[in-house]
């Protein structure tokens, strides 16, 4: 079984499903021959035609707003956003019409619509390229959000995702496109649904929250408490709308204190969302309030900056130390 | 150093006139009813279809009439009348194959009719019951679109299904299929219908973009959109653009006949600006006595779209009594059913929302469904303890 | 001292605040000869010419990207969006330019511009009409956010935020446009700052945190309670960004039991922060946890049924009893 | 039915090429380095000036090598080369009026050149050290702008605060001010930049759009954006589009001080579309061969902008040895003050976000941090203990 990152998992999993589907399009600003600024679309624009692998003018409205069109035609269109901070041009269509096409025709027009989106920060990039806009897709009813945490799940979430008949947000985490996993492409059914979350490791002291980027992160972070003889439970949400808050309610009762962790700045981001849910159905199994450890209150800063404004293994050890201590 | 030194001059592009009367207006029938001739566009229908035409544009007023004072009566919440606009509806609307896809704003009732849309679905946004009452697949036409401009990437999109599925370019007149997207002057001015036309001709999509230039964008007047003439835009994005008379029904049936066929023949898409007026206010909310004179008014009533035709039948003989008779009572007959079937429209169940928001709804908006269900029912219990 | 609407509240403060400073402009649709759809600059044009109360073209992007060149230039627009709705076309200029280009000049260039958003339900209006996108803002940094609840606040609110060299979205409850009560005109301080919470009416059960149009319903809630024999205290939060939460914490230790209410969707909503703050600070003070009540996790509906979508008297009754049962 | 039959025909309004060499396209300095007459434009220039302009393509040139040179040594996270573009920027650069306004993206180095910005400042950017060094209201040169066309309607707003202040059209040359908006040929795609075109217009505003099209959008060819020049986009919106070789320091110098001129008196807007190559990757991070070929880019080596100027300059003895001399070493002792200065470059104190975001920062903002402060503090105790 070869070692695949979490890219090639990505572009794999979208050959798996054009390959089922000739309903499934990808279009996007140069996902064609360059294969897209990551490489995740790499080789199939030559593989299944320019009509399928579609290079779009340089406009994201436009991008999202014919995908409407063409789902309304009965295609399964994968847009890519070519980075996080790139998103808003696009933001009218998909709010008020990806998101609300379903509602607005009493269920009669699908929009089975992927919106592919990298996400958050760490790779030394300029401003725009680093963000992390899920919460505001989160709030938006008629949409789901997901978000990838590694090559396996990114190869069968993808899959998932553009099998759906509802629109999706799907998040990529940027940095972790070079993580490496075993992947066996020979299997044909996806390990679990796509919108659960997953409990990635167990510890019975505090539960730790995250997706997307953080997951690895916080994985780190339970490794070091370990070492401290702290065993953190680690839930990699995966689902971020809808949630799946039964693990995540089960993880709470069980340790009584919980960490949610996110890129986002923390303002109205979705630690708010999951404190608020935690507290509401575990108020008297929690020894201490939800902590959220995530991005201050500012813009996303300059990169020289950024591995001190990112959560890292620290804050999120320091959080569960300030849970631990409450 | 004066514009016409410095690039293209467009006087010497577009002729002398910009004016809505200029040379440049495709007009087929004069607003006195007298047929015209253009050296690029013929009517080509019967004298037949001129008296359906008749019938459209006044069974299409009469329709509005009735929804307008059905808002005054309080049984819609509002109304966008397309009094005036009825010509361009019709001609445009009477155009289209029946495979092709229109894609409307919130005014299109000329052109729902055209496509055979039940007036009654019409109402259902306006009273409030829904946002979009029809199948857009059963009469290929779209949901009503609020956003300003939303729909003409939408169709544009479509259109470009339609490359992918085989259907433009194929010489099949019975397959060959097209995209028509309605907006208007204000729209024109959106990024949105801008990146539309851009897709379109990158793309070279069969799509044809319908412009109802009615003078007013709520109360704006069109010098705030544009300083040149709207049709004149396409020519920016590389494909033509025409201006027709909007109250010429045979000249907007000829020409978007004639650009839904270059459409589905693959040439590509067209602008097409029917310059119009819109002699009611915007909506039944607003108040254009705030903002334009009553003149402009009384201007465009003498070329009325329905009198110049009306005038026509009657001048060539081409209509009896009994024949306007008979589309008066028709136009009764609608109007009683439509106001009939609007007092009798049910009112949705608050609890069928949640069921539309997803095709395949989470457990929780099923559980925050129930719950509502349970909350609602506590008050029908009480009361009837 | 006469009674005066808070649609008219609002034309006076303007008026005030464009005599004060000429460099002040009014941009929006319609908001010239017609005085806006609401008629809040009636008459506005008429006084100071088309020069300082400019009708737009159609298109939102437009009316906040040039906003943000008029402010570069030294002027300071106050941009009218028709409906919240229709603030979705601007949200790239307000996310990317408006909320970034003072950190992005490292403080250099400052952003004087006002965005009015009439938001909310309540007015049987179609699609796009009713919304109330608050939270996406709030998560926001470099934005601020109000929202005014009445008269007297829409009157000294607006001027504030119009001197406020800070970008403020400022959310007009819709709804309430033709509330009225007495104000006095003569008086020349503003009664509090601009980004200050204010308990409207005191109690010691629960504590109900609202703003915009909700605190008239909570208000009206806690007359009934009152009848009931529950003194609520309710608190109109009025700034959304920055939050004011010490008014806020004060209440809840006080009282114990909180519920927040508000008309947009409770996922990700503004009620997850508070509830999340609330809990963090105060958290044995806490007899029941945080209470959220908001619209339902759809889009809005259709006018016949948004009496019943939005939040009532009723339903934060129902939360009240829920928290002091817990 | 035909193109030709329906609407304007293109062909007969632009001439009959649409190619980058055609007749549209102005020039006054040939890729041999001769002077080339043109009907409407000229170069009113001295010598002097024309010795200043190779200098300034020099040193652009130089820096861009130089900051090229820093990132491939990990000193820049990123860059984006101006290369093969130095005479588009600096030619439209020195047409300026030193109080006209420049809004520019982030591939504007020689234009900022022409604004005495200093280059160590464009690193910062890159260098990930900040976001926008440089204080706009010092040189009038705004801040690189990442988010493709946002600047455009930024440079239409502050045209039409220009127009509030009075200082257009007053034939004062000292007092009247104009603003010109660089892009790209990726950019004219947008809704922002179609809306800045409808605002300038409608506005009549002093701004000049200035879109080098330098063929490529990444790895998008110029064809996946229009299927006509880019200057015509102009003619769509009523306003003056003109087509300059990009590569002609002298023409893009004449052209651009003439739209400018235009603007400044209250003629409106312009469209100049400066027909250019990328001769780099889009950035530092790019790979071209993976969608283009070598041949073009040895074509267009042929039409380098210094090589022409620097022909002109020798072939006419207008410059002796010692001039070009004279440029190498100021070259070489910019490089080397420019690579100093970068690596002497402080890194960014963290807690200096928290002070920039507000005017007026909230307590809780101040609360994060001095909570960050002393978590940060923490670990230097840890440390030190
Ligand atoms: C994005 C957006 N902004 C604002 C509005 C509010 N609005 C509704 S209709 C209208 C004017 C539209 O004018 P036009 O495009 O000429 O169409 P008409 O109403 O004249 O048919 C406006 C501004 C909207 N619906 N959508
Ligand atoms: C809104 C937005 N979408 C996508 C990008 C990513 N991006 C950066 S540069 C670029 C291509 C720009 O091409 P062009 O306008 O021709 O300018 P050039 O880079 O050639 O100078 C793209 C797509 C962006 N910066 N902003
Ligand atoms: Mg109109
Ligand atoms: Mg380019």
């Amino acid at each position: 079984m070869a070692q695949i990152t979490l890219a090639k998992a990505l572009t794999n999993g979208m050959r798996v499903a054009m390959e089922a589907d000739d309903k499934v399009l990808l279009m996007g600003e140069d996902i064609g021959k360059l294969g897209g600024v990551f490489r995740v679309t790499d080789g199939l624009q030559k593989d299944f035609g320019e009509d399928r692998v579609i290079d779009t003018p340089l406009a994201e409205s436009g991008i999202v707003g014919t995908a409407v069109g063409l789902a309304l035609r009965g295609y399964r269109p994968v847009c890519e956003i070519q980075f996080d901070g790139f998103v808003y041009p696009a933001y009218d269509q998909i709010v008020s019409q990806v998101a609300k096409l379903r509602f607005r025709s009493l269920g009669k027009l699908p929009m089975p619509i992927v919106i592919r989106i990298p996400f958050g920060g760490g790779i030394g990039a300029v401003e725009h390229h680093s963000e992390s806009p899920e919460a505001q897709f989160v709030h938006q009813a008629g949409l789901k959000v997901v978000a990838c945490a590694n090559p396996v799940d990114a190869y069968w979430m993808i899959q998932q995702a553009i099998a759906s008949d509802d629109p999706i947000i799907f998040l990529e985490p940027k940095r972790r496109y070079w993580e490496k996993a075993e992947l066996d492409e020979t299997v044909t059914e996806a390990p679990r649904p796509l919108h659960s979350s997953r409990i990635v490791h167990e510890g019975s002291d505090a539960t730790v929250l995250a997706y997307g980027p953080m997951v690895k992160t916080s994985l780190e972070a339970a490794v070091a408490a370990a070492e401290e003889g702290k065993t953190l439970e680690v839930v990699d949400l995966r689902t971020l709308s809808p949630f799946d808050m039964d693990p995540v309610y089960a993880s709470a009762r069980k340790t009584g204190r919980v960490v949610v962790v996110h890129e986002a700045p923390v303002t109205a981001g979705l630690g708010a969302e999951l404190a608020a849910r935690i507290t509401e159905e575990c108020f008297y199994s929690l020894e201490s309030p939800v902590l959220r450890v995530g991005g201050f209150d500012t813009p996303y800063p300059p990169s020289r900056v950024e591995e001190e404004y990112l959560p890292d293994l620290d804050r999120v050890l320091d959080a569960v130390d300030r849970s631990l201590a409450y | 150093m004066s514009d016409a030194d410095f690039g293209p001059d467009l006087g010497a592009v577009f002729g002398p006139s910009h004016e809505g009367e200029g040379p440049e207006l495709v007009q087929l029938l004069t607003p006195e009813g007298e047929r015209r001739e253009h050296p690029e566009f013929s009517y080509d229908g019967t004298d037949d279809d001129i008296r359906g035409f008749y019938r459209d544009l006044v069974l299409t007023r009469r329709i509005d009439a009735e929804a307008t004072a059905l808002q005054r009566q309080g049984e819609l919440g509002i109304w966008a009348s397309l009094l005036g606009q009825e010509a361009a509806q019709v001609g445009s609307g009477r155009a289209l194959s029946p495979q092709d896809f229109v894609f409307p704003t919130y005014r299109e009732h000329g052109v729902a009719w055209c496509r055979d849309v039940d007036p009654l679905r019409l109402l259902g946004l306006f009273r409030g019951v829904d946002q979009g009452g029809w199948d857009p697949r059963e009469n290929q036409f779209g949901l009503y679109t609020i956003v300003i401009g939303a729909q003409t990437l939408h169709a544009t999109g479509y259109a470009m299904g339609l490359q992918r599925d085989g259907v433009v370019g194929t010489r099949d007149d019975g397959r060959d299929t097209g995209v028509i997207a309605y907006f208007g002057d204000g729209a024109i001015s959106q990024g949105d219908v801008n990146e539309s036309f851009i897709w379109a001709s990158v793309f070279n999509a069969p799509v044809v973009f319908f412009c109802q230039n009615n003078q007013w964008a709520i109360s704006e007047p069109i010098e705030k959109q544009s300083r040149i003439p709207l049709y004149q835009r396409a020519l920016g994005f590389g494909f033509p653009g025409i201006r027709v008379d909007g109250n010429d029904v045979l000249a907007c049936y000829a020409v978007t006949k004639a650009a839904m066929q270059r459409a589905r023949e693959g040439s590509g898409p067209a602008l097409i600006e029917a310059y119009t007026y819109r002699m009611g206010a915007h909506t039944t909310s607003d108040d254009p006595t705030r903002y334009r004179l009553n003149q402009d008014l009384e201007h465009w009533k003498l070329k009325d779209p329905i009198a110049r035709v009306d005038a026509y039948l009657k001048r060539n003989g081409l209509a009896d009594d009994d024949f306007f008779a008979g589309v008066e009572a028709e136009a009764d007959e609608i109007a009683a059913r439509l106001r009939e079937g609007c007092l009798s429209m049910p009112d949705p169940n608050v609890l069928d929302i949640f069921d539309h928001v997803y095709a395949d709804p989470s457990p929780e908006l099923e559980q925050q469904k129930a719950a509502f269900a349970d909350y609602l029912a506590s008050f029908e219990s009480e009361a009837t303890v």
